[in-house]
């Protein structure tokens, strides 16, 4: 069975995720928030950076998983692999709404407003609103094989959104910040650099964690599901 | 020939398991009879051999075709007439068979739309709408489409239901014409009285459990579960 | 061939009901009415205002519009099952999205070009000269909405709560679709040279193409699950 | 009183419902977050124009959530021909408008109760001092729009053209209380004195009482043709 | 005592005229079933008596009170199990029915509603969803209403439809116990064996002749029609 090999793959290296997102993570949280030195122009208020950039990224990493995986369940239809998009979608959702709520929390200050209309910041909603609508969809079925394909259909035209997120800064006037690593090099501060790429790539290993194991919880509800339903029918429940 | 074969054949939807590993098999030319109590799955079994449901496990296979597979090909032999009527409202009788059979790449001539129309008993409504149809109406015009394609397999649910008695003669008659061309006839019914005439061989479903009995039984037996 | 075959069969049963049903479409643009009617009453637009915000209000009751137009769709084919038909049916399913779209394309402009001079005639503006520029703009436009529009009718139509998933699916990806008319209609209400707003024409251009193409291969799923 | 039974009835069962489809309330708050976003791209709300046509935006956004939401509101009657068990009770019509509309009311405050903390924050609005105001003057047009949409839901839902025709038929009603409404906001939003925008109020709640009596008076015919 | 007593009852729909001058009379304690070919009828003449439909012309008495005068009074006495189910989806079985009987202003207890739902043999799905019943169920379902209501005139419209050979026993038993209390029933149905088993008195209905035959003879005879 694909499934079981799948599931057993999972468990079998889940922990060294696990355990690599901690030292990362505590890494850059230390130097971000101890050993690195305040912005020029923003101060202390720069350091929401941390969180906000490598959320912001993860979210996005987030739904190009769900985009593949919904590619790859139209294509084998295998139920785990649906229990996969379906963890990709509530993380991407998780780290999506971490991005708004930190990069909110950094405009108040920088731009005095919670929110504005700027094209990042849309698009960005716009992902924001397709998970959640993803999500609801999910809800409104019932039929298994229906809920799967039809979600990863949506997910898959959804997924058009991400590059208008990573390139509004370069296609509209903007008011937030350019790309910091684009084919005109890097342009952050070495200081700065080493917390930011810890964050980066310690929040990116988190979500792989968090999306092995959300997906096997979701496989052994689906059983679940089953063997109560084969209880019901044999009438001992 | 086996027309229709499913191996241990399992179905649940959400928390309910409706299919437990049934198995059947029905061959060419001949029509085979379902009954069950309500709930059973028989309609369920059905929708998997018409590839509208995909089943939970198992495998079947029609004309020889895997039906998970080669669904599409599969979809070539086959025609259910089951409980939606397939119409559109605002297209007349006439045009909506034109519509059925047209999308399936043969343009049958108005003598053959005629024809199968008399035959169910609905030729004089061939022009009105079908919203003014009622329910018995609705099924004759499913038969004279079915009568059209002439489907190798040929799925029916509740083949019966919602006609009245000249309806269930003319069913009758369009299942011998179907059996003695060589398509299978798979259908469930509730109508021990109509089904004795057609059915070759009679199952039970029930408890997912699908016993064959002879349609001597079917006739006399006390209850059928 | 088949695949034209099949579009044209669409298309055509759904052009035939449309005209059965000509209200419908004189309904459609009665609620753009509606909507209008709304707008000038909860924004001031005796205002300097107008300028500014026209080209939104008159996007905005086309978006309106098309969601309650769009959203209807394939409400035609549940009914009666028909969606149940189609999946059963030998035939490339692309084939049916294509001839749903090129129907619901028509149908949408129809309603727009019926609303343009009514759009001039309430709020006195002066775009008989760019009418061509903005024939094209709702052209493309409308080719983008309907192709998302088409492909989400499809997926909610079948769930519980249809009318609220529609606009929620649909919404939140025509957005660019929505910037893009936005703004190069406001270049042709500003008499702008066609050269400084064509970009916004090439990036709904570039979404229509997208949209046509994905919705088109992903549908064949939404009637095969 | 049986007329005050049969209201408790049809309010529990409705809130019932709602309860168990929780994902429904707030898919229609998503479906306003929609609306919201499309209207920010649509007019350009970064510029001096925001203060002018914000009352409209945040009515605008709430009507066509109030259009999404009570428009279905008698859909869960027709479903399984409620409508008809309905029409051959021994009961008072009109206590069936009581408890659909009190539940219709008690929704579309939930909603709106949720939607304003959210203009707020997006369109940076100093409103938090006159919370008080804006809840009331949203209840008094809550409590019109949503005896109309009652009324309007349960005469549309059983015709074919649902969609299109509920608005059709709410919106040029509702035209006074969107007037009502956008002119009270733009008052408590100027940060006016009470006094200065009372009289849209007063106007509110005399619609209010209209169209409550007379809908109620009017829906035993709607039951009962 | 004549319960149900129907005078040259006349009805048309649009252009077509469905009854013409049907007069019947069905006394207290007594089961009348009517049979007849599809679209002759027997539907719309049973909605008249339930004060569903109003007849074009002719007139009608429900135990003794006018049917287009008293209408209120009338529906204290009848129910009517149709092809609507009436069932409220998200409402779990005993929820619905203590929904349905408690609008009507009695409260039944737990023990009651248990009682007649072990009767027709779905008591261990009392905590389901509605949603999750297949069609036979939900007729059962209809039919434990009833046991509670205990109408003096009860409607069955293809009261054998859908259920399976127990549902149809117990269908049958229900019959006797109502018309064994003294209440009317008057039922549509195509099946004969069944229907022999508790009818009265027999009718059937052709191009509005109401030709009334005895239960032997129903039995016994070739075609009904
Ligand atoms: C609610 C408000 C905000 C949202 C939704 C948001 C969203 C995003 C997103 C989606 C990214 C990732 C882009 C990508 O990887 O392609 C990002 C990156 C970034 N954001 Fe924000 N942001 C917000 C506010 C802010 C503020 C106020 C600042 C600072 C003034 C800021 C600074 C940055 C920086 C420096 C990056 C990294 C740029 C890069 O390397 O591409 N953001 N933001
Ligand atoms: N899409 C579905 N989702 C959930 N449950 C379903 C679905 N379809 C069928 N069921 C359940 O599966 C069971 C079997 O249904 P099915 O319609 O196959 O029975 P049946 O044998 O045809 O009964 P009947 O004689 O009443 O037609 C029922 O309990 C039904 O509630
Ligand atoms: N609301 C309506 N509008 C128009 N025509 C109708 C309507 N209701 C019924 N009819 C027509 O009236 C005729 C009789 O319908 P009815 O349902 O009473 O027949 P029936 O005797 O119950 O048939 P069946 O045995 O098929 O149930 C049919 O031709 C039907 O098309
Ligand atoms: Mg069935
Ligand atoms: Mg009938």
């Amino acid at each position: 069975m694909v499934a079981t090999r799948f599931i057993g793959w999972l468990r079998k290296y889940e922990k060294w995720f696990g355990l690599t997102a901690t030292v990362l993570i505590s890494a850059g949280l230390y130097t971000g928030l101890v050993t690195s030195s305040p912005d020029y122009y923003q101060g202390e208020v720069v350091r929401i950076m941390y969180v906000h950039v490598p959320f912001a990224q993860t979210a996005m990493l987030a739904y190009s998983t769900l985009f593949l995986c919904s590619i790859w369940y139209l294509w084998k239809k295998e139920a785990v692999v649906d229990n996969a998009c379906h963890a990709a979608a509530g993380l991407s959702l998780f780290f999506t709404a971490g991005g708004l709520i930190t990069g909110s929390i950094w405009g108040k200050p920088t731009w005095n407003a919670w929110w504005v209309w700027d094209p990042r910041l849309t698009s960005f909603a716009i992902m924001f609103l397709t998970l959640v609508g993803y999500l609801m969809l999910r809800t409104f079925l019932d039929d298994k094989e229906k809920k799967a394909t039809f979600s990863a259909i949506l997910a898959i035209i959804g997924f058009v959104d991400l590059p208008i997120i990573h390139f509004s800064v370069e296609w509209w006037r903007s008011l937030h910040q350019p790309l910091s690593v684009s084919n005109r090099g890097v342009s952050i501060a070495p200081d700065m650099l080493v917390p930011f790429t810890l964050m980066s790539i310690g929040v990116g290993i988190l979500f792989s964690y968090m999306l092995m194991v959300r997906t096997q919880m979701l496989y052994l509800e689906h059983l679940l599901e089953a063997k109560q339903g084969r209880l019901l029918n044999e009438g001992q429940l | 020939m086996n027309a229709i074969l499913g191996t241990s054949l399992s179905k649940s939807f959400q928390h309910y398991q409706v299919l437990k590993e049934v198995s059947i098999s029905v061959q060419a030319g001949e029509c085979y009879a379902l009954f069950g109590p309500n709930g059973a799955g028989k309609t369920t079994l059905l929708r998997i051999f018409a590839t509208l449901h995909r089943p939970s496990s198992g495998s079947f296979e029609i004309m020889g075709m895997d039906g998970k597979r080669d669904r599409v090909k599969v979809r070539d032999v086959i025609y259910l007439i089951g409980h939606g009527s397939y119409l559109y409202d605002d297209l007349s009788v006439k045009e909506n068979i034109q519509f059925a059979i047209g999308i399936r790449g043969w343009n049958p001539t108005e003598a053959e739309i005629k024809k199968a129309l008399d035959q169910v008993g609905i030729g004089r409504f061939a022009r009105l709408r079908s919203r003014y149809l009622s329910a018995g109406m609705k099924k004759r015009l499913s038969i004279a489409k079915a009568l059209l394609i002439r489907p190798k397999v040929l799925f029916l649910d509740e083949g019966y239901a919602s006609l009245d008695e000249r309806g269930v003669g003319m069913m009758n008659e369009c299942i011998r014409s179907f059996t003695q061309a060589g398509s299978a006839v798979l259908m469930t019914t509730h109508d021990r009285g109509p089904t004795a005439d057609v059915a070759h061989r009679v199952g039970v479903l029930n408890r997912s459990v699908l016993t064959e009995i002879s349609v001597k039984d079917m006739v006399t037996a006390d209850a059928l579960f | 061939m088949h695949f034209f075959r099949v579009i044209r069969w669409i298309a055509w049963k759904d052009l035939l009901s449309e005209y059965r049903n000509r209200e419908n479409i004189s309904s459609m643009f009665f609620f753009a009415l509606n909507v209008i009617l709304i707008f000038s009453f909860s924004f001031s637009l005796d205002s300097e205002t107008i300028k500014e915000i026209m080209p939104g209000i008159i996007w905005v009751a086309f978006g309106f519009t098309a969601i309650i137009g769009l959203g209807k769709s394939f409400l035609i084919e549940v009914n009666n099952d028909c969606m149940e038909y189609f999946q059963t049916l030998p035939i490339p399913k692309g084939a049916i999205y294509l001839g749903k779209f090129l129907g619901n394309l028509l149908f949408m402009l129809t309603v727009e070009i019926v609303l343009f001079p009514l759009f001039v005639l309430f709020f006195n503006l002066d775009m008989i000269d760019q009418f061509l520029q903005l024939l094209l703009i709702s052209t493309v436009a409308t080719i983008g909405l309907s192709a998302l529009g088409t492909l989400f009718s499809a997926l909610t139509v079948q769930i519980r709560a249809r009318e609220v998933m529609f606009p929620i699916l649909l919404l939140p990806l025509s957005v660019p679709i929505f910037i893009g008319a936005v703004e190069a209609t406001r270049g042709v209400l500003n008499a702008d040279a066609f050269s400084l707003y064509s970009h916004w024409i090439e990036l709904l251009v570039v979404f229509d193409v997208i949209f046509v193409i994905v919705s088109f291969w992903i549908f064949e799923f939404i009637l095969d699950y």
